[in-house]
């Protein structure tokens, strides 16, 4: 375990707990975002990229544009609304930091004994775009599409609430 | 040429949007032509036209050949899309939304091929997810708050079903080191005992239950249908929860699991969604919410063929083509059945089933279409519906599953006491003095009526032919 | 025999029927072909008299077959059915005239002819029942075309015939199963066992009701007021006593070995007295002509069936003898009350009176007639029913007591009707009645002096028609001449006396004959049960449809239940269900997560257990 | 044999494919399409008529294309298949005439002659076919049309009647189906087997259900009362002709001819039917509207048509054969002749009624005629009918049931000549209809006439109602 290692663990507390805790639904959709890439990495650096992509595609790109479109079916909180928000959401999440911080001190300290298959498991790829374009292309076109999805309901359903509204 | 099927939408949807929107004008005849196209590949299959083509479908993994189950899938969606595209163009008149939502029917397509084509949980789940998406669009697309708490519904449910299938894929991928079907199927032959790889079929089929709808996993289905537009609900009842949920049900079970593992759960599931969608169907006034109980209901027929398939043997082999012959029927009656509401929602604005009546005489089309969809969809011959239950009966019935027949036989008299609620409540009776002035519906509309209502008897009394042809090497094909 | 000859008595007035019908109008020809029709059936009735022949032919397969046979009974039978109507239609020649509707009635009347003809020829029970049966329509259309509202009266002669009718059929095919053939010359069935006693008491009904026996008889007083009068005097008084004692003789007879040890006999027996009484206590109260001849129609029977049922040949011959009888003078009262009709515009005996001066053949025929019917001798009512007061004594004397009884009230009520009708004090409205023509006096006439014949000289009818009938069974008995025992005889004749005294002293207190019987209807006990019956509350028609009514509204019941089933039960169960679903479906989608986790849940733990 | 075998594909298909035509006709015109109507229905008559001749000899012909899995299109045209074809579709030909004149002055009329021949088409099918999932198509068919039928004026309470119908009779069809499932796993194939074999009782049971609920027998009978508020050509197509026939004739089909009945199965049948009889003649008796009196008299009659069926016997086969034929014929002029007094007076209550035979003497005269024939009086044809029957049931042992019949025979003379008294007799209370249409009041006269004619000409329908039921026992035994 190296210095980027503790960096990237550290950012991904801190960048999770924030998802969490905001309580502006598209910051915390921009956390998961960057939480999921944050753990990419890890991955990558644990030597299991197929995870990797899977992570990538699914909580980096996937997750957030469908949380993106739900977010656009919603009501937007008025401004004076917003900080008695925040002061519940804190009361509600505070122990989840500590929490979190508790567990990796335990887990890197007393690893679980669950026993695994020996997976002979696919050789280990470390260039990301092989990857992307060797194994899994029908994957990367999937979440072209669903990022374009996304696009569309944020401009179908964001702009029909908007001219309801008005 | 299959991988056309996902690349093609994707292209289109690309070249919609080109900057100017020089193509804009072309959105619905491009969906159109798709999904022609679609049709055209599942009734006939070219080999390698294109050596180009070849390449790119080894490229995406999609060599495995092609087998009848997705040949229907892959017509049934040609065939919906087809259908939902003309009530769009009969229903939506503003040409912003018209193209917006054929937009995202694009990516539905381009979904559900997906669904189809992939031999690969973890891509099966993705392109279910880019279905989803879509679906909560098209749901919302309205914009109106019965659509967004419909679209709301299927998306916190979908979520759920993501969080089981995701952990379901995790674990097999634990055990396989890869997502791709043999290989899952592999290891799972390989370690049948183990309790991870159980919890794993039990969540990823639970997840599948969810996005087809089944009781109990069935709550945002009628919200969704009913709160759709009329063509989105054409698309969604006909054949999105259909590839979504049981197509990939029929995919795990026939290419990865082995259906006999969870056989029983699947008959528990059909025979309750069956009765719970039926009863519930009764007392309906809105006719979209009917129909969408009525879908409910037709599913568990479905996957109680599936679960049949499970029991092995001939009687099984019998089971499973039986339940994909009724996911045709289904797909076909289904449709045509929300087509009919379609119009009807076009002439009186509504689908409140209480402010209709006697519509017979002033929709002729609509009126004879949907009683013969209607009775195709209770079982009576000799129109399509009844030979997938007959051949459903006759091989629950050699399986042993004697209980399960009769079940299925006598939920039959349910499915057409609401169904004949629905004719005699708008069809079939005196014509209420406010309807006096309603008119057939419009053109398009009737065009997919007469067809579908064509399809629905043609494939009912040339039985013999799609026998033959069709559900007998089907039978054998697995 | 030729197969012509054989199906002649049925083809003659079959045809003769069948052309008169569309005769409408008032031509006078339907009169000249009925009775051509008649009058040839009569002929062909004795030229087959002495032949004996059989006749076969497929019909319908299963041994259902047509069977005809001519021997002597039914031969004699013929050849009486033959003569009245062919006295009755020249009756009819005149006082049909005027009628519109006299082609139905002469048509009617040709195939009632034709149908009593094939099924006294018939030897094969279904053929037997096919003519016995198609009586139904034509005794419904005869009634039917009398005055108006006669229909209803039609309506309820055939329900009481045809449901008779149907017992008669259910019988004959007991004793078809039983006795292994529908060929009745070769049926001989014992009646000792209950399957056998119940297919001869179904086959009895039929017989009896056609006869008009009581509890079958209630149409006929109707008819008498409704229906043309020449009906009275062919159907109920002729042909249906005919038809159905020979069929009741055939089946103690031939079919069934009715034997005086059976529980059978008394049955009859019992019948045939009730019979007799009561309707005789119903005709003696009777104010009119017609009404108070019919009840008689219905009493004579109960002598017949009395007769027949003691099993005795002496009773037998004395049945048979008394039917044929019987309907002579019943024919001849009745056409003596057409007369009347005719002539005097009415036959309610209140407005009648002293037409004996009027119409003195008439009268002198119904002298002749109603003292044959109450059996003063030398007429042949009298030989009839001394025969049948010898047979009913040997049985138990509380029968004889019956029938002498029946004799008294009989000889009382034409006492009566003929005081009333012919004497008395003449009505101003009478002064124009003349004789009636000669058309109409001369079958009276001939039936008068028949009536004389066969009781001067009752050896001819008894040796050479009706004794012939019991075959062997007359073990060497010689009925004919004057009875035997002269006890008897001398107890008739005082009891003939007594109504006379009865009626002198009736109308001698209440100064007219048509209350002479008054101190009878008004008797302290009689008179409540008069009120009743007069109010049709012994009406076996009348019960009949109150138990009908019972069973159909049990029926209802059962039927209205079982709908609830349908459209209450079913219905509501399913909704019941459907609302309780509908219930759980709240629309909050937390529960429908809910749901999916639980049902996930429950799946995973499937899958692991 | 060939043109024989084809003549029987024409039969059967002429009048279904044919019906379809039928509402294009009628767009082009009213007159054409009732003209084709009449000569589809005529089609099926006079192709039957031409098949009698072999079916006398005793000759089966055959039509056959195997479809695999044991669902066959097997045709077949026995003396007993004949006999119920000519039956039906004669007495179907004159219903059609007679409907020209009845259904000329109401909406919908394309659908009806489509209803009305797909109908006959459907009986021709389900009467020749030779195959248990054939045979139920066409008798799904025949219940689609009747649901149509029923409902044909569009009245709230008319077609709930309609679907009422339907549901009770896909109710006991899906039993029946159930039944033969069950069959058809015993027997690899869903053939009708050659040769007898003999079935379980839990299918015999469901299949049971099927043909009563069809038959209109307790206790599924009164959706048949209540669906007399289809116009009358309809009920009298329902009731008389072909719709209660079918359950009545599959019962023969399956269980004498082909099927050896578990035991005392036969007797249950009875008791049911003697139920009915008996339970539908008394509710006949109290009840007020018209036509459900006849419907009553209907249900009523098929218990003693399953009488003689389920006697077993020849007598009582044949008997239930020639009670078919009498009682189309005469149950069929009651209903059209119920038609043109409801034509007439526009109601159907018979206490409203009253002395309408002095303004329809030729329809009283024919509703009586028919009613005697019913009631079985000769020398109509009901009479042999119930002679046979009855004597068929005592024959068999079964004397207690016998007598049952006889009080339902008994109460059949009683309702039958109440409702004549109260419709033709008495005081008129206002409603004096005219005379129906030439047309009509012809129809009814015929069919009175064929009343008398199928007793008095006894010898030839019997002779071939003896020849199928020596066949279908010659078979059985």
């Amino acid at each position: 375990m190296n210095a980027l290692d503790v960096v990237l663990v550290a950012a991904l507390v801190v960048s999770a707990t924030m998802t969490v805790m905001t309580a502006r639904l598209l910051r915390a959709v921009i956390g998961l975002a960057i939480t999921s890439a944050i753990l990419t990495m890890i991955m990558f650096r644990l030597a299991a990229p197929i995870a990797g992509v899977f992570e990538l595609s699914v909580c980096a790109g996937l997750i957030p544009a469908i949380f993106i479109s739900a977010i656009g079916l919603t009501r937007r909180l008025a401004a004076e609304e917003l900080p008695a928000r925040q002061q519940e959401r804190l009361r509600r999440f505070w122990p989840l930091p500590v929490l979190l911080v508790l567990a990796i001190i335990v887990l890197t300290q007393w690893p679980l004994p669950i026993g695994l298959p020996d997976s002979q498991g696919p050789e280990p790829v470390t260039d990301l775009s092989t990857l992307l374009w060797n194994a899994r292309p029908a994957d990367l076109l999937a979440q072209v599409a669903l990022l374009l999805g996304g696009a569309f309901a944020v401009v179908m359903l964001v702009k029909n609430v908007g001219r309801e509204h008005e | 040429m299959r991988s056309l099927l996902i690349l093609l939408p994707l292209a289109g949807l690309i070249l919609l949007n080109l900057p100017g929107g020089l193509l804009a004008g072309l959105a619905l005849p491009a969906v159109a032509a798709l999904a022609i196209f679609e049709i055209v590949l599942a009734v006939y299959l070219p080999t390698a036209a294109f050596p180009a083509l070849e390449q790119v479908q080894q490229l995406l993994h999609l060599s495995t050949p092609l087998d009848s189950l997705a040949r229907v899938l892959l017509l049934s969606i040609g065939i919906v899309m087809l259908a939902s595209l003309l009530v769009l163009h009969a229903t939506v008149k503003a040409q912003r939304r018209r193209f917006n939502v054929a937009n995202v029917l694009l990516i539905s397509l381009m979904g559900m091929n997906g669904v189809v084509l992939v031999h690969d949980l973890f891509s099966l789940y993705v392109f279910l997810e880019v279905t989803s998406v879509a679906s909560f669009v098209l749901i919302a697309s309205s914009g109106e708050d019965t659509g967004l708490e419909g679209a709301f519904k299927y998306l916190v449910l979908s979520a759920v079903a993501t969080v089981l299938m995701l952990s379901g894929v995790a674990m097999m991928f634990l055990f396989a080191g890869s997502t791709d079907f043999s290989a899952v199927a592999a290891a799972l032959q390989n370690n049948s005992g183990q309790l991870l790889l159980k919890i794993a079929i039990g969540t990823f089929g639970c997840g599948l239950l969810i996005k087809g709808g089944l009781v109990p996993f069935h709550g945002w289905l009628p919200d969704a249908y009913q709160s759709a537009p009329a063509a989105i609900s054409v698309l969604l009842a006909g054949v999105v929860t259909k590839v979504s949920g049981i197509y990939a049900l029929f995919r795990l079970g026939i290419s990865v699991v082995g259906l006999q593992t969870f056989s029983p759960v699947l008959l528990a599931v059909g025979a309750l969604s069956m009765v719970v969608g039926a009863l519930l169907a009764l007392r309906q006034n809105s006719l979209k919410r009917l129909l969408a109980y009525s879908s409910v209901s037709q599913v568990g027929y479905i996957v109680l063929g599936l679960g049949c398939a499970g029991m092995g043997g001939p009687a099984g082999k019998l089971g499973l083509a039986a339940a994909i012959f009724h996911l045709f029927n289904h797909t076909i009656f289904k449709t045509l059945l929300f087509v009919n509401s379609a119009a009807l929602e076009q002439r009186t604005g509504t689908s409140d089933m209480s402010v209709m009546g006697g519509l017979g005489s002033r929709m002729p089309i609509t009126s004879t279409s949907s009683a013969i969809a209607a009775l195709s969809i209770a079982g009576i011959p000799p129109l399509s519906g009844f030979w997938s239950k007959l051949l459903l009966i006759i091989a629950l019935w050699q399986a042993g599953l004697y209980a399960y027949a009769s079940l299925a036989v006598f939920v039959s008299v349910l499915t057409l006491a609401y169904m004949l609620t629905v004719q005699r409540r708008v069809f079939f009776g005196k014509c209420r003095e406010d309807l006096l002035s309603a008119r057939e519906a419009s053109g398009g509309i009737v065009l997919v009526e007469a067809a579908l209502a064509l399809v629905i008897i043609g494939v009912g009394v040339l039985m013999p032919y799609v026998m033959n042809s069709f559900l007998l090497p089907l039978k054998g094909g697995f | 025999m030729s197969a012509i000859m054989m199906w002649a008595p049925i083809l003659i007035p079959l045809a003769g029927g069948l052309l008169v019908l569309p005769m409408r109008g008032k031509s006078g020809l339907r009169e000249i072909v009925a009775l051509l029709a008649t009058l040839a059936n009569l002929v062909v009735a004795i030229a087959n008299f002495n032949s004996v022949g059989t006749w076969t032919g497929q019909w319908v397969g299963h041994g259902l077959d047509i069977v005809l046979l001519n021997y002597q009974f039914s031969a004699f039978i013929l050849a009486a059915a033959a003569s009245f109507a062919l006295l009755v239609c020249l009756f009819c020649f005149r006082f049909m005239r005027e009628k519109t509707s006299a082609n139905q009635f002469f048509a009617y009347m040709l195939i009632s002819l034709a149908m009593v003809d094939g099924a006294v020829l018939a030897d094969h029970l279904v053929t037997l029942l096919f003519f016995w049966e198609g009586l139904l329509i034509t005794l419904m259309g005869m009634i039917a075309i009398g005055r108006p509202g006669a229909f209803k009266t039609a309506v309820k002669a055939f329900v009481i015939v045809g449901i008779s009718d149907l017992c008669l059929m259910f019988g004959m095919a007991m004793a078809g199963l039983a006795s292994g053939t529908l060929v009745m010359s070769k049926m001989h069935l014992p009646v000792t066992d209950a399957f056998n006693a119940l297919a001869f008491v179904l086959m009895m009904i039929g017989a009896i009701a056609k006869a008009g026996s009581m509890p079958f008889h209630s149409w006929i007083p109707d008819a008498a007021v409704d229906a043309p009068l020449p009906f009275m005097a062919i159907l109920p008084a002729s042909l249906e006593k005919l038809a159905g004692i020979y069929l009741l003789s055939r089946i103690s007879l031939d079919l069934f070995q009715l034997t005086p040890e059976s529980w059978l006999s008394p049955l009859l027996m019992i019948i045939g007295a009730v019979t007799i009484l009561l309707a005789v206590m119903m005709a003696l109260i009777q104010k009119d002509y017609k009404k108070l001849l019919s009840y008689h129609a219905i009493s004579q029977v109960g002598y017949m069936v009395l007769g027949i049922g003691t099993a005795l040949p002496v009773g037998i011959i004395g049945g048979i003898f008394h039917m044929i009888n019987h309907a002579m003078y019943k024919s001849c009262l009745f056409l003596t009350g057409g007369a009347v009709e005719k002539q005097a515009g009415t036959t309610d005996l209140a407005k009648l009176g002293g037409l004996a001066r009027k119409m003195p053949i008439t009268f002198a025929c119904f002298f002749v007639a109603a003292c044959s019917i109450s059996g003063v001798p030398p007429f042949n009512g009298f030989f009839s029913k001394e025969l049948l007061y010898d047979a009913a004594l040997d049985r138990h004397f509380i029968f004889y007591i019956a029938a002498l009884g029946g004799s008294f009230l009989t000889a009382a009520s034409f006492l009566k009707l003929g005081h009333a009708a012919y004497f008395g004090k003449r009505s101003s409205e009478h002064d124009n009645v003349r004789e009636a023509p000669i058309t109409m006096l001369l079958p009276m006439l001939v039936i008068a002096a028949a009536c004389i014949f066969f009781g001067v000289h009752n050896s001819w009818p008894l040796r050479n028609l009706i004794q012939p009938v019991l075959g062997a069974r007359l073990e060497g008995h010689d009925f004919a001449g004057w009875p035997h025992s002269m006890r008897l005889v001398w107890l008739t004749v005082a009891v003939l006396a007594g109504a006379i005294m009865n009626h002198i002293a009736g109308a001698t207190v209440y100064g007219s004959g048509i209350n002479a019987v008054d101190h009878i209807h008004y008797a302290p006990l009689l008179k409540p049960i008069y009120e009743q019956a007069e109010r049709r509350a012994f009406d076996p028609y009348e019960i009949m449809l109150d138990v009908a009514a019972f069973i159909a509204r049990g029926a209802w019941s059962v039927d209205r239940a079982i709908d609830w089933v349908y459209n209450r039960l079913a219905v509501g169960a399913a909704m019941l269900g459907s609302t309780f679903l509908k219930l759980l479906h709240t629309g909050d989608y937390a529960l429908y997560v809910a749901w999916a986790l639980a049902g996930a849940a429950i799946v995973v733990w499937y899958m692991v257990s | 044999m060939r043109s024989q075998n084809l003549l029987l594909l024409v039969i059967v298909l002429a009048p279904v494919l044919g019906s379809l035509l039928l509402p294009l006709t009628g767009a082009v015109s009213a007159r054409l399409r009732n003209a084709l109507a009449i000569l589809l229905v005529l089609a099926a008559v006079v192709g039957s008529a031409l098949l009698v001749p072999d079916a006398m000899a005793g000759r089966t012909q055959t039509f056959r294309a195997d479809f695999g899995l044991g669902i066959n299109f097997a045709l077949k045209a026995d003396a007993l298949a004949v006999f119920m074809a000519l039956a039906s579709s004669l007495i179907s030909a004159i219903i059609l005439i007679y409907s020209t004149g009845y259904i000329a002055h109401y909406a919908n009329q394309n659908e009806y002659y489509l209803m009305v021949v797909l109908f006959l088409g459907a009986m021709m099918g389900l009467v020749y076919s030779a195959n248990l999932i054939l045979l139920y198509v066409f008798w799904e068919i025949t219940a689609i049309c009747s649901w149509r039928l029923i409902g044909f004026f569009r009245e709230p309470m008319q077609v709930l009647r309609a679907d009422k119908a339907f549901l009770v009779t896909v109710f006991g069809a899906l039993a029946m189906l159930l039944g033969f499932v069950m069959l058809g796993s015993q027997q690899g194939s869903f053939d009708m087997p050659s040769a007898p074999i003999s079935v379980a009782l839990p299918a015999a049971i469901l299949i049971l259900l099927g043909i009563l609920s069809k038959s209109a027998t307790l206790p599924f009978h009164t959706w048949l009362p209540d669906a007399g508020v289809a116009p009358s050509p309809v009920t009298a197509l329902l009731h008389a002709a072909v719709l209660v026939k079918i359950g009545v004739y599959v019962y023969a089909r399956l269980f004498v001819v082909s099927y050896i009945p578990p035991e005392g199965f036969a007797t249950l049948v009875m008791a049911v039917a003697a139920t009915s009889a008996l339970v539908s003649a008394g509710a006949a008796l109290l009840e007020h509207d018209m036509k459900r009196i006849i419907a009553y008299s209907t249900i009523s009659q098929i218990g003693f048509i399953f009488l003689g069926l389920a006697a077993g016997n020849e007598l009582g086969l044949a008997g239930a054969l020639i009670y078919i034929l009498a009682h189309g014929f005469a149950k069929g002029g009651l209903f059209l002749c119920a038609g043109i007094i409801e034509h007439g007076t526009h109601t159907k209550d018979i206490r409203q009624m009253g002395g309408l035979l002095k303004t329809m003497p030729v329809t009283a005269i024919v509703f009586l005629f028919c009613a005697f024939s019913v009631m079985g009086v000769p020398p109509l044809g009901g009479f042999f009918g119930k002679y046979m029957v009855i004597s068929a049931a005592i024959n068999s042992g079964h004397l207690v049931l016998g007598l049952v019949f006889l009080l339902g025979a008994f109460l059949t003379v009683l309702y039958l000549l109440r409702l004549f008294n109260m419709v033709f007799l008495g005081e008129s209370r206002g409603l004096a209809g005219p005379e129906g249409t030439p047309v009509m009041v012809g129809s009814v006269v015929v069919l009175a006439a064929l009343a008398l004619a199928s007793g008095l000409a006894i010898y030839w329908p019997a002779l071939l109602a003896n020849q199928a039921a020596s066949q279908m026992l010659g078979i059985a035994r």
